[in-house]
């Protein structure tokens, strides 16, 4: 009876006690002037999540050391961030409520091409520029062409499927001179659509697959898949899927004692595929848009920036962290061109962009032009490999931009 | 010994016991008769703790059980024979008998010698022991029937309920069964017996009470019941010759 | 007389009329579009609860249902360049011919087998669907347009308005539905599957139609989210989105259009809630204050603190405010969010929110006055004179033969005994009659047909109806309604009757419902009419499962001890009735143990003995019978001192 | 013939996986009728506890903690989710709780060790062995090896000690067991507490081989739920013969018809199997009394 009667009142003065400090209001040491919104919508929950954590990660960066400078205008930079869960119903919900509720001047993130596709039109039909830094459907940018629609509000820096699927081509087929390849790709529209890319890039240069295959998420043995592709001759295997899955194949194929090159997407350079295939990994080799090397000193700041916001000694996916910590630069740049926060003046500025941006993967000169919104071309694909459980750059001729 | 006072019990919100009184004294045997749907069965679940009393109280030898779980029920001695065997069909004969004396092997309940029990009621019941290794649900009907009454007497009970002991027996058997219970009887254990056979169960009875539609509307001696042909005409029906067809039990399929 | 449906309808109504001039009064295309979602998550959600709350069947598969409808007018649009007129009668057909397939194992498990069955539905239909390709575009999704409408309000209103007027259409038909014969007959296979076959509600046809119109309300609801999202892809319909839709049942309420409302809005409001972390604390503070102000009128209440004042539920919603104020984000924790409030809904709200909220109503009972010229059958055509002949029956249970080769006949208008130790077979011989079991061997003829064999909802079509000797009443509906649903034989008119609520279908409704009435009062339940049939004592429920027998007007009546559990009174009532049945013609086939009934009331008696009978006879004759003595006393009688 | 040979080594490694989780299905079921929904989940928190502390203890020294670990957990489910569901012997109660309860587990542990799949060291050496041209890892070879083991473990329990009798019988009739003075609520805590003890285990086993993260419970779960149906829910050899079945025909079909149907023979068997044998393979069949 007594330790009930301690404990009840125990707990009912924690609790009034905690009410008491809500109503005073939290002290928080805001800014006079009005913040900027800035939305961000990526998936911190599902599959994708790896990715979307490190993209909300390098925007989260970026932001803080903006508002660190004073922000743009004036104000300082404050993000909406919204989890659409890798799901194209949550992202559309998202859009509508960061663009309708929030109020937001612009949004930054996405990592599924769906959840994309299915969204940007909320985006564009409000003229709020998005700046899609994670996602790689070569589609992203192209939905809302001229003439069809008046202006393309998307942009991204990024690297592209059909820019990947390139660059995977050349490594393999130019490079390496393989002839007999096979396509390992996951079931997802991630790894379909790059599928798709990788097969017509490859019968650009007279190339059919010898084998094309499908694997599931969270699938736990590759043996079928691997076996048709040893089977049809492969003499090397190009991926399109993520990290943890890939590394099963790597695994798998150390399993079947089949050892061929595998010539993978950019996922490939997930810190989980290189630790979850371990020595199997190695050799590995896969398209980058950043590899995370101190080689400048704001490389070195942003890798320092991980260490001691989130105290992660490695990015989960580097690329993803990377081209939205740059695509959050080229938006406040955008803003500051723009001096102000319509969409539609943003939208100018970024296809007009008269300062060089200085980001982490490299410095960006006219990035955007009215007909071209995507900032990457070829030579920013690099091609890195997995060296002694890091990765690191293949060839010397894709050195630092 | 037993007592029960204005016992109220049902299931779901159906009431089916309308406040029972009676007491079983120690080392007597009682026979509960009445109409099927009158409620026996109800009476001894809620004696045992199958079901939970809704009202009243239950005191086994002294010790208020009302609304005791019925392991810890059986674990204060009182063993209840269901309706319709159930012994464990997975578990061989000897294992069932183990089983039986679960509360004694665990702990609380002074533990005995349960080996030698084990070997007693294999010679009580000489069929059980030629089928000592057998799963039970391979066994005959009677065979299930004496098994079922050897698994309760392994509890060493100072109270057994039972629910039917003659339920879908041929009648060589019942006669065994009911031996059985008489030598139970001598050894002076507190029985309560729902029984199908009324003659039968009079026959052996101390006491007798008379349950209809969840009310006891007659409690006495079971000779004066068994004798009184006021009262047979009254509760148990017509003439003597036809009077056990009145009372059978559930029927099964 | 109001109809219970239009109270039902009441409330969701007033939601509806709530949120409906929010598009108009220029709010935001945010809300615009989640009321748009809420709206179609509504829809399906009508349908999973025919399902879930009405015949009591677990579905993961609606997920699946939601895509096929979704994919139909994905499909239509993108190979075939069809638009949303097209698509949307096409998805109700082909969402509903895919129920139809979901509904055959239904038939045959239930409970964990029929959730797997159902998930496996659902994982197959998202494969396919992604796998495709070439009808699906597989992954890569499918762009849709809007449908140009009457172009008067922006693109996105009007869309809004249509699928709004949709809901209202799936509103109405569902609460028609429920409320009439179909819902009152999925109810009954829930509750009793066993007797709705034996009153001849069929059991087969109605979980059929169940699923059916469970999934053309999913198929619906899929279409109209095709063109609300204008883009698709088959990753949305998965087994997690199916385990979503069944927590928006368990939140909102089962059996009730509003817990769909509410269902719906709390599974598409609350991640968008939780992303507000201020929202959140806010919330949460007042769930902590909730609970202070809980344990202070629990305390007022028990005049101290007990261990009673703080149980788990109010433990848990004091730390809520603490936890949310130490969180910096609680998004994250959405799921556990989530996950904490169904546990509090099961356990603290097994009804729901809904169930909370409102209070259930059965439907309108009609009083009428004793009718003297009430006749239990209306069936014109005479009755051969052997109305069931029973030739050389026997069932096997694996190595027992709990019936051994039974021949019997029952005369027309006869109360026929049978009597019989435990174990005889008596009841297994009703079982075989009732079609529950089909016989081994041998013949049943009823009114000079073969029977055996036939579906026990058939063989109660054609005029035998029985009772149970364990109760098998529809225990969640009340004894008015446990009636009514053994007269749906009599309701004229489809399903499309129903929904129309055409004239004929209501006069026979109206028809049903005087019936019904007039059968309690039959028994003498008359005004235990409202009361739901799990709470009536057990004679009365015996009553009950007569009075239900005889809304079939049977030709054959079969009794399982009618009279355990009855009192003396009531034994004399039933004594009358059983007389007055017989009287219009009805046979009965009594089990008693009530010796003096058996005698007062049977023309003739079959004696069961170990499956075998061994004696027929007059009720006087029988006590004379030395082999029904030795049956009931056993041969060696024991020793009488 | 030797690619044929190795798709079934690799499907049955495979199904034996399945297998070992699908057992504890059964366990649950067998005392109280219900299962865990969030079976998956168990096995997860088995893999990452081990995970946590393998650093610490090494592989072989942390499968005891896990295991402890697993029947706490399972205790702390059915006190949570299940308890109450059966005393009110409501069906859809504990689906929705254990399914609950999954969520929130999986929730927290994706909060606590982060969403990146991880990698899990092995105890064994990661070069295959080479048997008459079938490669296998030695480490698959130990989860078939670990699976039979505790089965058989359990099996001795339940046959050997007078705890596991009180199981047996309070699967076979629990009133009659409770009038034996076995505490069945009890009874039904530890075999939901034996269940994820043997998901756990389970966890541990597999995760050198397969992804170690918070969400690799989920379609295991769901895999072990199909093979537990097909093989019945009632029989321990049900779920082998239903894991090896469904293992090998994913890898069959994965092979000989095409990767992106592999999964539908193995949902196709279920149904298959449902509408033919709805208490699965070598399932008992009772006849519903009236």
């Amino acid at each position: 009876m007594a330790r009930h009667f301690l404990a009840t009142w125990l707990s009912t003065g924690l609790a009034i006690s905690t009410a008491l400090c809500l109503v005073v209001p939290s002290a928080v040491s805001a800014q006079n002037a009005e913040p900027i919104l800035i939305g961000v919508s990526a998936a911190f929950t599902g599959g994708s999540a790896a990715m979307g954590l490190s993209a909300r990660q390098g925007i989260e960066i970026a932001a803080k050391e903006i508002n660190a400078k004073g922000g743009v205008l004036g104000r300082p930079l404050k993000l909406v961030e919204r989890d659409d869960e890798g799901k194209n119903e949550v992202g559309v919900q998202v859009a509508q409520e960061l663009i309708d509720k929030e109020r937001v001047v612009a949004t930054v993130g996405f990592v599924n091409t769906g959840v994309a596709l299915a969204a940007q039109r909320f985006y564009e039909d409000a003229r709020i520029p998005v700046m899609s830094c994670a996602t790689t459907g070569t589609m992203v940018t192209r939905q809302f062409l001229p003439p069809d629609y008046e202006h393309n509000y998307v942009f991204r820096n990024g690297l592209y499927d059909s820019l990947q699927a390139g660059k995977m081509v050349e490594e393999a087929v130019e490079r390496r001179k393989f002839t007999r390849l096979a396509i390992l790709a996951d079931s997802t529209n991630y790894g379909q659509l790059g599928r798709a890319d990788l097969e017509s890039a490859l019968s650009a240069k007279g190339v059919v697959p010898v084998a094309v295959e499908k694997f599931n998420i969270k699938d736990i043995d590759m043996t079928a898949q691997l076996l048709r592709a040893k089977q049809a001759g492969a003499e090397a295997i190009l991926t399109y899927g993520i990290g943890p899955e890939l590394a099963q194949i790597a695994n798998g194929m150390a399993k079947l004692g089949w050892k061929v090159p595998l010539i993978g997407s950019n996922p490939m350079g997930m810190t989980s595929f290189v630790e979850i295939a371990g020595p199997n990994a190695e050799g590995a080799r896969m398209v980058q848009s950043f590899i995370p090397d101190a080689s400048t000193p704001r490389r070195r700041a942003f890798l320092e920036a991980f260490r001691t916001d989130y105290n992660l000694e490695r990015i989960g996916n580097p690329p993803s962290a990377a081209q939205c910590y740059d695509a959050f630069y080229l938006l406040a740049a955008a803003l500051a061109q723009a001096r102000s926060t319509d969409g539609g003046k943003i939208r100018e500025a970024l296809e007009s962009l008269e300062q060089p941006v200085e980001g982490v993967i490299g410095t960006y000169r006219k990035p955007f032009t009215a007909g071209n919104h995507d900032a990457f071309d070829p030579s920013y694909a690099l091609i890195g490999e997995v060296r002694g459980g890091v990765i690191v750059s293949a060839h010397e001729s894709d050195r630092p931009r | 010994m037993i007592e029960v006072s204005g016992l109220c019990a049902g299931y779901d919100k159906v009431r089916i016991l309308h406040g029972l009184s009676f007491t079983v004294t120690q080392g007597s045997l009682t026979a509960l008769i009445g109409a099927n749907g009158a409620g026996k069965s109800t009476t001894l679940r809620a004696i045992s703790g199958m079901i939970r009393p809704m009202e009243g109280m239950v005191r086994l030898d002294g010790t208020d059980i009302t609304g005791w779980p019925s392991h810890r029920i059986a674990r204060a001695g009182l063993a209840h024979i269901p309706e319709g065997r159930r012994v464990f069909g997975q578990l061989s004969v000897k294992d069932n008998l183990t089983v039986g004396a679960f509360s004694r092997l665990t702990g609380t309940r002074t533990r005995g010698d349960v080996a030698a029990d084990l070997e007693r009621m294999f010679v009580l019941f000489p069929r059980l022991a030629q089928r000592r290794n057998q799963p039970s649900a391979t066994l005959s009907g009677g065979e299930q029937q004496m098994l079922a009454i050897a698994r309760a007497l392994m509890l060493s009970p100072s109270v057994l309920l039972l629910d039917e002991p003659s339920l879908g027996l041929a009648p060589k058997l019942v006669a065994e069964v009911f031996e059985a219970i008489a030598q139970l009887k001598a050894q002076a254990i507190t029985m309560l017996l729902v029984e199908q056979f009324a003659f039968a169960a009079l026959a052996i009875a101390d006491q007798a009470l008379i349950l209809e539609n969840g009310r006891i509307v007659l409690a006495g001696p079971a000779r004066t019941v068994r004798d009184d042909p006021a009262i047979r005409s009254a509760y148990l029906g017509i003439d003597e010759r036809r009077e056990t067809v009145l009372e059978r039990g559930d029927d099964c399929l | 007389m109001r109809q219970p449906s239009e109270r039902l309808l009441a409330l969701p109504l007033l939601g509806l009329a709530l949120l409906l001039p929010l598009p108009i009064v220029g709010i935001s295309n945010y809300y615009v579009h989640l009321c748009l979602v809420i709206a179609i998550y509504m829809i399906l959600l009508l349908g999973l609860d025919i399902v879930v709350g009405y015949t009591g069947e677990t579905s993961l598969a609606h997920g699946a249902l939601f895509g096929i409808g979704a994919y139909t007018a994905g499909v239509l649009f993108f190979k075939f360049g069809l638009g949303f007129w097209v698509a949307l009668p096409a998805a109700l057909v082909v969402s509903a011919l895919f129920g139809l397939l979901l509904a055959i194992p239904a038939l045959r498990v239930r409970g964990p087998y029929l959730a797997m069955v159902t998930a496996a539905f659902g994982a197959i239909i998202q494969i396919l669907i992604n796998e495709m390709s070439f009808l699906t575009n597989g992954p890569m999704g499918v762009r849709l347009n809007r449908p140009h409408l009457l172009g008067l309000l922006p693109r996105d209103r009007e869309y809004y308005y249509l699928v709004v007027g949709l809901l209202l259409l799936a509103l109405a038909t569902v609460n028609r539905i429920v409320g009439s014969s179909f819902g009152r007959a999925f109810q009954a296979l829930r509750d009793a599957p066993i007797a709705a076959d034996c009153l001849g509600v069929s059991v087969w046809r109605y979980k059929v139609y169940a699923f059916v119109l469970s999934a053309s309300l999913a198929g619906l609801a899929g279409v109209l989210f095709a063109y609300g999202e204008q883009y698709i892809s088959p990753n949305t319909y998965s087994i997690e989105l199916s385990i979503l839709f069944l927590l928006a049942v368990t939140l909102g309420g089962s059996r009730s259009r509003l817990g769909a409302l509410l269902g719906a809005a709390i599974v598409v409001l609350l991640p968008n809630l939780l992303a507000d972390i201020d929202l959140v604390r806010w919330i949460a503070a007042a769930i902590g204050l909730g609970a202070i102000l809980v344990m202070v009128s629990r305390i007022r209440r028990a005049g101290a603190l007990t261990g009673g004042t703080l149980d788990m539920p109010v433990a848990f919603c004091l730390i809520a405010w603490p936890a949310a104020r130490s969180l910096t984000s609680v998004i994250d924790f959405k799921l556990t969010i989530f996950g904490l409030m169904i546990l509090f809904v099961v356990y603290q709200m097994p009804e729901g929110l809904s169930g909370r909220l409102t209070r259930r109503s059965g439907p309108a009972i009609v009083r009428s006055a004793a009718r003297p010229d009430f006749l239990l059958t209306r069936d014109g055509e005479e009755d051969p004179g052997d109305l069931l002949v029973v030739e050389a029956l026997t069932r096997q249970f694996g190595g027992l033969v709990a019936l051994n080769a039974v021949s019997l006949t029952v005369k027309r208008g006869e109360i026929h005994g049978l009597i019989g130790p435990n174990g005889s077979g008596k009841s297994t011989l009703i079982n075989l009659l009732s079609g529950l079991y089909p016989p081994s061997l041998g013949s049943i003829r009823f009114r000079g047909q073969r029977v055996d064999g036939l579906p026990p909802a058939a063989i109660a079509r054609r005029g035998i109806a029985r009772t149970f000797q364990n109760l098998q009443l529809f225990g969640e509906m009340s004894a008015f309604e446990n009636v009514l649903v053994a007269l749906n034989h009599s309701l004229r008119g489809t399903v499309f009757d129903v929904i129309l609520g055409t004239p004929r279908r209501r006069r026979s409704e109206a028809e049903a419902r005087t019936r019904a009435m007039a059968l309690l009062d039959f028994v003498g339940l008359g005004e235990l009419a409202d009361e739901k049939a799990c709470n009536l004592p057990y004679g009365k429920g015996r009553l009950l499962e007569i009075a239900r027998a005889l809304a079939l007007e049977p030709r054959l009546l079969l009794l399982d001890e009618p009279a355990a559990g009855l009192t003396r009174p009531e034994i004399e009532t039933l004594t009358a009735n059983l007389r007055k049945i017989r009287d219009q013609g009805v046979a009965i086939v009594l089990i008693e143990h009530h010796i003096d009934l058996v005698m007062a009331l049977c023309d003739v008696v079959t004696v069961l003995d170990f499956g075998k009978v061994i004696a027929e006879a007059e009720p006087q004759a029988l006590s004379r019978d030395q082999r029904v003595i030795d049956a009931y006393l056993g041969v060696q009688q024991p020793a009488v001192p | 013939m030797s690619i044929l040979t190795q798709l079934l080594v690799s499907g049955m490694s495979v199904g034996m996986i399945y297998a070992v989780i699908a057992f504890g299905f059964q366990l649950t079921f067998a005392t109280s009728r219900t299962i865990n929904f969030g079976q998956g989940e168990a096995l997860m928190l088995g893999a990452m506890v081990g995970l946590a502390v393998v650093p610490f203890l090494g592989y072989w020294g942390t499968l005891p903690l896990v295991l402890m670990f697993g029947l706490c957990q399972g205790a702390l489910v059915e006190k949570l989710a299940v308890a109450r569901a059966i005393e009110t012997r409501s069906d859809f109660g504990w689906v929705m709780s254990t399914i609950a309860l999954g969520i929130i587990f999986k929730n927290l542990a994706e909060n606590i060790w982060g969403r990146d799949d991880l990698k899990f060291p092995s105890p064994l050496p990661d070069a295959p062995l080479v048997l008459g041209g079938v490669h296998v890892l030695p480490m698959e070879l130990l989860i078939t090896a670990g699976a039979l083991a505790l089965m058989l473990g359990v099996e001795a329990f339940n046959r050997g000690t007078i705890l596991g009798k009180a199981v047996i019988a309070t699967a076979n009739d629990s009133g009659a067991a409770g009038l034996m003075g076995i505490n069945t609520p009890r009874v039904v805590t530890l075999s939901y507490a034996m269940s994820s003890m043997a998901a756990a285990f389970a966890g541990v086993l597999v995760a050198p081989v397969t992804l170690t993260g918070a969400t690799m419970g989920s379609a295991l779960g769901l895999k072990a739920f199909s093979v537990a149906i097909i093989g019945g829910l009632s029989s321990g050899l049900g779920v082998i013969l239903g894991g090896l079945l469904l293992g090998v025909c994913e890898k069959l079909t994965g092979f000989y018809i095409a990767t992106g149907y592999a999964d539908v023979p193995g949902l196709l068997l279920l149904l298959l199997v449902l509408s033919l044998r709805p208490t699965g393979l070598l399932g008992r069949s009772a006849l519903t009394k009236v």
